[in-house]
């Protein structure tokens, strides 16, 4: 097992690490920039390290300053958290070089499915189902027309490299094409440095939803079940839970199979997460994979009893997923979760317009008590940095069945105190007690349908 | 009671992080124990009600206070290890007291097998080198002190 | 005892944040342990940082400053629920204005439909009544405001 | 369902059961004293009531001030909490003759079990494994040396009525018993004005491990395991844990079926504890039946995932056991429990000393994270007065083993920063490293064995 290891990330998440450490008993390095310095993250570990200024670019997304903290704090191994160099094959690499184990999976594997259209060729070929739509990267609108017509409007095009929103366009007709196209390629290229596009059918109102899946360095995979992420804006997640009210046990069970399946052709190690899109009808389609920790890898935990992040330390130490997993009845349960767990996000921001809200927390009472668990870095009189993302804490909960789970969610969220800055508290109490979110009725416009119309202006 | 030798001793306990001290020598026997924990300059109310959030291996032994008297203090621009001469056994680039140039390599700091000349910045005289040699080193921490020159 | 000298060395120890200091000498010996712990300026911040503790139904409407000019506040002795009169459509016990003697009745309150009886406790003019008829109070809820008799 | 409770209680327990009213959709009331003004449990409760000054016999103890708040309140039910009025029998009968549900058992049953050689009885009689001793009350101490001899030295002579240890003697020989055995009664007598003893065999090194049951109104009795609360100080509990590293499936089934028995003979409802010694030999002895929830019942919730207060409530209401406990999927992993579950007392008290230690808490810091639940109504700024018990929170793990529990209750004590006053935290982080708790090892004397030698004085 790793001595000491270096967490390249802030945050709830690295004070996540942290916890995970200590539990297996190993030395804990922190890096931070100096908008940080205050951090829990800093307090808890056994080391800190400052490792630039308040800019990402400069501190943690600055390899050489990681690798010169971890090269000086002398660690076997680096966690790299979500977010910032977590899927970075440059830096995994890096690592490699170095002789510290990146603790996730292989550059090449991070490589292949940063490139979605590579990604989604790769899923494909290692049997995921997948959106109908073009073979690899697109011509020109032309051709875009033609697969377009093969797999029926409406369409989307997509860049092959990058994500958020940015090269995305929805085409409902071959008149839309040209003019779409364009704007999308000039995007991508000005976005990514890379104007390459592929296309797959659109689908109107889907739901987001994604397996979890755990890979040891020795050929063996287990899934652990889905998530359900379609509460999002602007492409962000906002609630989510597992398992989904739309996944049946006999989904489960065959989808699994296939991930398991396909995890293996590919030879995927460590933590991963495969996100697909399901349809009015109930079907899934693979969109992407991410190669790292989720935010919302809480609700797993929560009705899986496995603890992912000790999992993942513990695969790149070489331990097998028998010994990893040994004691948690995950064979005995197989693949039937125990009772319901959900996450809120509680982001500093106004919660109807999502302006980002930083700035110092004056009162901060999280809530407690059974079913309830808080990830968070955030303390009273800390101050909420602009430089990096609006996530303040994670509420999760746990529940014996949905309902129990939505009620608890709803009386922590009423317990759940942030004074000084906004949050989205308050929305998310709207949506637990919303009829359609308590019936399990909603996609990923859930919330577009959900927020109340632009206020009316005073009268004069 | 001497007090003036009393009151020195504290000052010593106090800049040298001392927290409890105890002597006895002949007739005389002396304890003395300093608040721990509690920060010494909690001004804002922020730090003395929040978490007491103090770094595990940041803050290197307190600088005169530099900037004050119009003197400069010379931090590292990155993350790495202190080296005040370009190779074992060769000589220091600088002595305390010597008077340096700018762009004067003041010491190097090696970083991903990589050395990296540290330079002044203003022209003056060195007074006080504030990390020893071969030391870790972490972004922003105060390496030297200089006296500008004319000041 | 050298009280000037004790009353500086503790001053110093003040200064410097000395928790506990202990000295023998021959003949003398000194202990002096200071408080520690104790925020210095505890008062302001408190509420400011505390989770804001208000409860839902508790406090009512604030009296005017009662103590401050020599009034006198009655206090509801029990939790129930605050009557004028001993009997609904029955004469009110005291209307404002009134002046009433020590031991005088001026509401009940009925608690576990018993029926209790709340006396002055001094002799004085009833200037404020802070409570509605029938309305439920708690322990140490104010009912009246009396100005006692020469104020 | 009840429409509105009042919470006869303060502290972290009044705030236990506002959260799970608020998860049933139940408006709450809290009563207070007026050193609890700035409480939590006044803070989220939807009403708050002063009832007195401070001392709690004038406030949490006053009946006719509890009573009184829950007529102007107009509530349903009262939920006891633990301590205070939760097993006073008169009390129990006001709340019959007014009207409001007592949630608890029958008056009858708490003035059975609050005799303790009554209860003794009514447990040999419903087929309950006693320690040998006397038939019920002992006329003086000649009698009681003829038991003593029956059953064979050491024995305990205790009182009638009563607890927290006084009344009690351990007597080795027939010539200690007169002087012991007046002692006693004396103490007995004047705590509790009754002065009657009675006399069991005694235990040298007993563990202390009790079982949870769940009885409803329609004659339905369950069992939810056992905890080991064997970690005492002064016969105050400061570490439980569920389940006991000594009670194996076959035991828990075999005491666990005639608890359920016996609850049904007695006709025992609502949530109740039943206490055993357990002897060298790993039998177990009835001592006493708690007819209340207890502090520790979280570690229960972990492992069997039944929110024990909301069962409590629903019981009360009229539920049946089979709705209460529905989803729980209890039926399926049957006597076996998920996991592992600690629980540490964080008591305002000197580690070493026990001495209380009241005052305010100038920095308050809660672990979160997998597996971490806190029960607590401290805050930072809050004053813990000195007129009541020193809990001030109760920080639960939950691992999926006694491994895993252990290494994250001594990271999550690591990660609990109270500061301005003392508190247990330090002794509790010794005990997580200490390698005979680890291995189980452990009796009631544990941790006078485990205390340090007085500090030497500085020699002059």
């Amino acid at each position: 097992m790793f001595k000491k290891i270096l967490i390249a990330n802030r945050g709830e998440i690295a004070l996540r690490v942290i916890c995970a450490c200590k539990e297996l008993g190993i030395k804990t390095v922190a890096v931070f920039s100096q908008a940080d310095r205050n951090s829990l993250h800093v307090r808890f570990a056994d080391e800190a390290i400052c490792i630039g200024p308040p800019r990402a670019a400069e501190s943690y997304l600055n390899i050489p300053a990681v690798m010169s903290a971890a090269e000086i704090a002398n660690v076997d191994a680096i966690h790299p958290g979500y977010g910032f160099l977590s899927e970075n094959a440059n830096f995994a690499e890096v690592c490699e070089t170095c002789h510290v184990k990146f603790i996730g999976p292989k550059p090449a594997l991070l490589r292949l499915m940063g490139d979605k259209e590579k990604a989604r060729e790769a899923a494909r070929k290692a049997g995921l189902p997948i959106l109908p739509g073009s073979d690899g990267v697109l011509k020109d609108e032309v051709e875009a027309n033609t697969v377009a017509a093969d797999v029926g409007y409406p369409v989307m095009i997509k860049a092959a490299v990058g994500g958020g929103g940015r090269g995305m366009r929805i085409v409902r007709s071959a008149t839309e094409m040209p003019q779409l196209f364009s704007a999308a390629q000039t995007e991508a290229a000005n976005a990514f440095g890379c104007g390459d596009l592929y296309l797959e059918k659109f689908v109107e109102q889907p739901r987001h939803i994604e397996f979890q899946v755990l890979a040891d360095e020795h050929g063996e995979v287990i899934h652990l079940g889905e998530r359900e992420c379609s509460i999002q804006r602007r492409h962000q997640k906002l609630v989510e839970e597992s398992p989904s009210v739309k996944v049946t046990p006999a989904l489960r069970k065959k989808l699994g199979e296939r991930i398991v399946t396909a995890m293996k052709k590919i030879g995927y190690t460590n933590a991963g997460t495969i996100e697909f899109l399901m349809d009015g009808d109930e079907r899934l389609y693979f969109i992407e994979m991410n190669t790292r920790l989720q935010v919302e890898h809480p609700v797993t935990e929560m009705v899986t009893g496995v603890d992912l992040v000790k999992s993942q330390i513990r695969i790149a130490a070489g331990e097998r997923l028998a010994t990893v997993l040994a004691g948690t009845k995950i064979e005995d349960f197989g693949l039937t979760p125990r009772g319901h767990a959900i996450e809120c996000r509680v982001n500093a921001e106004n919660p109807e317009t999502f302006t980002p809200a930083a700035g110092k927390i004056t009162a901060f009472h999280m809530p407690g008590g059974a079913g309830v668990r808080v990830d968070t870095a955030a303390y009273p009189e800390w101050v909420v940095p602009p430089y990096y993302d609006s996530l303040v804490a994670k509420l999760i909960v746990h529940g014996r069945d949905r309902n129990e789970a939505i009620q608890r969610m709803s009386r922590a969220l009423d317990m759940f105190i942030v004074q000084g800055i906004e949050t989205s508290i308050p929305l998310q109490r709207r949506i637990m007690l919303d009829r359609d979110f308590q019936a399990g009725n909603f996609d990923t416009k859930f919330i577009e349908r959900f927020m109340p119309a632009p206020k009316k202006r005073n009268a004069p | 009671m001497d007090f003036e030798a009393i009151n020195k001793l504290i000052d010593t306990l106090i800049e040298k992080q001392v927290e409890e001290f105890e002597l006895e020598e002949g007739e005389l026997r002396i304890f003395i124990k300093r608040q721990s924990a509690a920060p010494a300059s909690a001004t804002p109310p922020a730090t003395a009600t929040a978490v007491p959030v103090s770094p595990a291996v940041v803050t290197p032994s307190v600088a005169p206070a530099a900037e004050d008297e119009g003197l400069v203090t010379v931090r590292s621009p990155i993350v790495g290890t202190f080296y005040t001469s370009p190779s074992p056994g060769s000589p220091e680039f600088i002595k305390i007291g010597d008077t340096v140039e700018v762009g004067q390599v003041l010491c190097i700091i090696e970083a991903m097998k990589l050395m990296n000349e540290i330079e002044a910045e203003v022209a003056g005289t060195v007074i006080q080198r504030l990390v020893t040699n071969g030391q870790p080193v972490e972004y922003g921490e105060k390496l030297y002190i200089i006296r500008p020159t004319g000041k």
